[in-house]
């Protein structure tokens, strides 16, 4: 689909995934204070990354595949994953969709294209590179949507792989979700590029590969941005390197801990242990879901009464996917010894 | 003594050695990231650094640091971060010196949580002890208390060879007494946590108190067990648990890790050599289930070793 | 059957899947750079690729590409390189599977030569199997002749599993014969080697043709040895090893590592445990001494397993 | 020393080290023929790369480090260490350099300043810049020296640590011997930038460094390049990434091969694998070695007498490296156990 064909219809659903995806990472977080002990372990909500999440994957087409990190929760939601499957996931339960076996850092949606996820920093990019060898050997156009962090530009599998991946043109767009943050490094205190006043696309000159920087919290930039990379990408013009500017409105993580301490979310990181309250205001004044909501209602897309019908409609699919994980049973005991090998 | 959780022993063991000897280094990812930081406020940023998410660089510039003199303790969080490094680990820090003919030496910690099983699922739960324990060069030690905690780090500090220090996730919030100032644990001593006459239980880390445990259990039985913590398992102090063994004539190996990867096998396998003649029952091992760790709570708790599985060994090798 | 190296054997193994499943990928350092490759000329640029020194991308895209329903096979050189990838190995290739609840399979095979003791130093002549062999999820092939360097290849590479595959570098020219066409080697099926009543000799790799050397010297002596090859280290065969230690109640193990990371260790302890009713004398381990490996000659023959240690276990356990 | 005070005396011993390592790389491959069997397992030879290495290490002084790969005979020599020793070391001796422990792959001088090698590839960069921490924390000006091949540069031991020498501003010059080849592949066959036909220097750009590339093959050249990297180094002001394109004029190594099949060194791969012979017989008029010494000659700075006694010279100061290392015991078994722990 091309940049202009984006019509009224497919605005509203842009902002009808980004809004399922900001109301399921509120209600996964609410599930901490809600029903203390039903989320265990480490739990990453994509909340401020939605404009980029979904303008990304606007372009996904059948054959396409999708990879992530722990992060992964909004991009098998745009696919069409099954909130209910997925939240059952996120609380261990026998019909999650990965059995209960993976949890929220490991959402995997193989019908739906989104492949898997590592929570290893930096390791599911290569997984991608490999998806993108076969899709190119199946000389469909097909292309893979590789997702990770600034921070895991700091990894040694992000050099390599963009590397080979553009030496044997991969049908690969490697969007990098820059949200200022490595937990509590910032992305300043950690790159030299940051360090030095330069955008992290600048990276992509190491691997003679096209890099942009694109504002992420605008689903529309980033639709043309990653639209022109994967237009690249089916051409067999090889990979792109997408850097998407946006913020996380969540900490890194709830709060790690053993067991028997209640886990729970801790403000984010800028206010928690920078000081710095103003930054994340800041950023919440951009918060991308509202943005593209005044956007579309300015823009005469959808009026304020549809929003908000809208709205309703998504709370109450979430509200139901919770009521059912948590009706869900947990897994039975011996499933635990199943899927170590095929 | 004072009272105080495993991980701050852990912090005070570091504390210790760097007022002592300004070449100890600490840096690491996501620490020291403001002024506020403790260690950063106390040694300065020339000594205490954060470091990208790049645990090649690194350990790999641990070892050089080391090589050129200095005492470089690296933050991992979590054991499993250092496979993404794992040559500089396994096939560097501890080789440098052997291949120079003894000419540097490379006195490195690799500090790093293990064990988190409390929902981390399939990636972050490991207990990879069994994979640094085999190197030669390399010192690996295991605390299971909080006073351990403290003198292991400070003896992995002094030491001259790289250590991998791997602390319990689950013990994280575990108070014990710690000794206060100067205080130093050897390697390759084990601690005998329990005297008893019946039957031998080794356990390292989290399976320690569960070890206890099943030995309190079996006490009411009248079932009188020995639990003995390695504490190091390179060096493996052999002679304490050979010493049991030769007391008792029975043992149950205890270990968070999968059987095949396990610290449990090694000392099986040397107690069916040097041990075989006081043996008079099979060595049982209580491991992990042969699978990756599960998210679900029930089915996590199903896959690991816990207290009845203890007390099952123990009642099979009594038999 | 053909007479052939060992290594002519392995491409044989490779060949023989290549023609036969067009999914099957061939890639590493250092191969295909000219049209001349074997691989390449039959195979084609799409599916045979030489890749820069990379082998965390490497084993990644293997792993990725298994994902998307190919079969990568890996061309690793040495066992050592993996370590730099070994995230990749232990800890994305053989979690994928189970943490998608068996949505994804990742067939795949990292080829990798190992054990190259002739002067190579401290940093490429390790014996690594053990680091692999606990891992759930991962198989792991140790093939000591051509036909089952061959027959082990193929399987591996039909595997839906992830497989490291060892191949033993001192081995390379070897000859066996091997057989023609279409021919593959079961995963977890020990090979008695020799067929023996008084004790029982386990080896893999380069120390299969040292055990049978000891055997062959114990003969003379009227001690009638068995020996077993594992062939594959995970799965591993116990009941075998369980059978003939039931007849001979003795046991040698032999490994080329160092005794704290070898797969004798893992061996003895499962028949400390389940072996042991039938167990006459201790479990004598012949292991590599515990050390890096030196440069020069004569010290790197001095730590290695030979066969008179070999013999000199027997005698131990026949005492 | 800046560049302006290279003087008639330094060039002339810039020019005896470049051939005191010629002389002792084509010794060592003598070896192979003259003394079968006496040299095992793997080496590699610096033939080609001797401006690179000496012009480079001119700039040398009390307190700095270097540290290099498997390919490493010519540091340790240019930086004093005794040719008996080192030749020793590359036949298993107990007088060897290492005492016969690490062997041609590994040698090591600390009393000279070269700390030692990796012979996994790219994994003695973050070692180098290790040292340079402790370099920054001496407050002397000292530098490390990272030598290491194109090849590594595609390791991500290689990224990772080029950002974080850069974020620190850690003194230290890292010098890529771009060969052209690693092993058997073409640098354009493994490298993005190489293919797209740009210099691999451009990969600082990912680290916000000043990147160079230079002709390794001329010393004065390099010894320029590599001053303005080491003085920014001294004064504080971080790392460069030097590119030196030079020439193998040996093949990778000798021959891979079991115990048993006697080694030797095959062509060059240009000939033996591309069979590209133009290519390397370019190579060989530019030989570097007797480049510079008509340089010297024709410059007035040596006489053509002055250079073959020089020749003679070092030609006997090999051969008695020769004659010392081959009646140098083998060490005493025990020793093989020594030097595990300190
Ligand atoms: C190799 C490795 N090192 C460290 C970690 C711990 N860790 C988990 S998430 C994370 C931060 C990653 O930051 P970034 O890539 O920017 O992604 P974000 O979480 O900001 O989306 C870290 C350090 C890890 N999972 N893997
Ligand atoms: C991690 C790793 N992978 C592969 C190898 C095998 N290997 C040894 S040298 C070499 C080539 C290195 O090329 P380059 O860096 O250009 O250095 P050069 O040998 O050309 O000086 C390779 C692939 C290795 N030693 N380490
Ligand atoms: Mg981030
Ligand atoms: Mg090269």
């Amino acid at each position: 689909m091309s940049v202009q064909s984006l019509n009224a219809e497919r605005q509203v659903w842009i902002y009808t995934q980004m809004l399922r995806i900001r109301t399921f990472e509120e209600r996964v977080k609410r599930t901490f204070t809600d029903h203390p002990g039903v989320i265990r372990g480490h739990t990453h909500l994509a909340d401020g990354a939605e404009a980029s999440i979904v303008g990304s994957l606007s372009h996904f087409r059948e054959g396409d595949a999708a990879l992530a990190t722990y992060r992964c929760h909004g991009y098998p939601l745009t696919l069409g994953s099954d909130p209910k499957a997925m939240m059952a996931e996120v609380y261990g339960r026998a019909d999650g969709l990965c059995k209960g076996l993976g949890g929220s850092m490991h959402l995997t949606d193989v019908k739906r294209g989104f492949l898997g996820t590592s929570g290893i920093v930096g390791a599911g990019i290569p997984h991608a590179a490999g998806a993108a060898w076969a899709a190119q050997l199946r000389k469909r156009g097909d292309v893979v949507f590789c997702f990770f962090g600034d921070g895991a530009s700091k990894q040694g599998a992000f050099h390599e792989t963009l590397n080979i991946a553009s030496l044997w043109k991969l049908p690969a767009v490697f969007v990098m979700e820059n949200n200022g943050y490595n937990v509590v490094t910032t992305t300043a205190q950690e790159d030299a590029n940051a360090a030095a006043g330069e955008p992290l696309s600048v990276k992509a000159k190491a691997y003679a590969l096209p890099g942009v920087t694109v504002d992420g919290t605008d689903p529309l930039a980033v639709y043309r941005t990653v639209g022109e990379a994967v237009e690249r990408a089916r051409a067999g013009r090889g990979p792109t390197l997408v850097e998407s500017k946006v913020y996380r409105l969540s900490a890194h993580g709830n709060i790690i801990a053993p067991p028997g301490v209640p886990l729970h979310y801790p403000e984010h990181e800028a206010i928690a242990v920078f000081g710095k309250r103003e930054e994340y205001e800041a950023a919440l004044r951009g918060d991308p879901v509202p943005r593209f909501r005044g956007t579309l209602i300015l823009g005469g897309v959808l009026t304020s009464a549809q929003a908000d019908e809208l709205a309703a409609r998504i709370a109450g699919e979430i509200e139901e996917a919770v009521s059912f994980a948590l009706k869900s049973p947990f897994p039975k005991l011996e499933s635990a010894l199943e899927y170590n090998y095929a | 003594m004072a009272l105080m959780p495993y991980i701050a022993a852990i912090d005070a063991g570091i504390h210790q050695e760097m007022r002592r000897d300004p070449k100890v280094l600490y840096f690491g990812q996501n620490l020291a990231t403001t002024e506020n930081h403790a260690f950063l406020a106390a040694y300065g940023p020339e000594r205490v650094r954060v470091t990208p998410i790049s645990e090649t660089a690194e350990i790999g510039i641990a070892v050089g640091a080391a090589m050129a003199g200095l005492r470089p303790v690296v933050e991992l969080y979590m054991a499993e971060f250092m496979l993404v490094a794992m040559d500089q680990v396994v096939n560097e820090a501890p080789r440098m010196r052997y291949m120079s003919g003894g000419q540097v030496k490379v006195p490195l910690v690799l500090k790093a949580g293990y064990g988190f099983t409390c929902g981390w699922a399939g990636q972050h739960t490991g207990t990879l002890s069994a994979l640094f324990m085999g190197v030669p060069g390399l010192k690996v030690a295991v605390p299971a208390t909080a006073a351990d905690a403290k003198g292991l780090m400070a003896s992995a500090i002094r030491d001259d060879n790289p250590v991998v220090f791997l602390h319990h996730y689950l013990l994280t919030l575990e108070q014990g007494e710690v000794p206060d100032g100067e205080y130093l644990v050897p390697f390759g001593k084990a601690d005998v946590r329990r005297a008893g006459a019946d039957v031998t239980i080794v356990a390292t880390g989290w399976m320690v108190p569960r070890a206890l445990g099943a030995a309190q259990q079996l006490a009411k039985e009248g079932i009188d067990a020995e639990v003995i913590d390695p504490r190091t398992v390179a060096p493996l102090d052999l002679d304490t648990i050979l010493k049991s063994v030769d007391k008792t004539g029975r043992v149950v190996l205890v270990d968070q890790a999968t059987r095949h990867a396990s610290v449990s096998s090694v000392i099986a396998a040397e107690l069916a050599e040097h041990g075989f003649r006081a043996l008079r029952a099979p060595i049982i091992q209580v491991t992990a289930a042969d699978t990756t760790i599960p998210y679900s709570e029930p089915l996590e708790a199903y896959v690991l070793p816990d207290e009845a599985r203890i007390v099952a060994g123990v009642r099979t090798v009594l038999k």
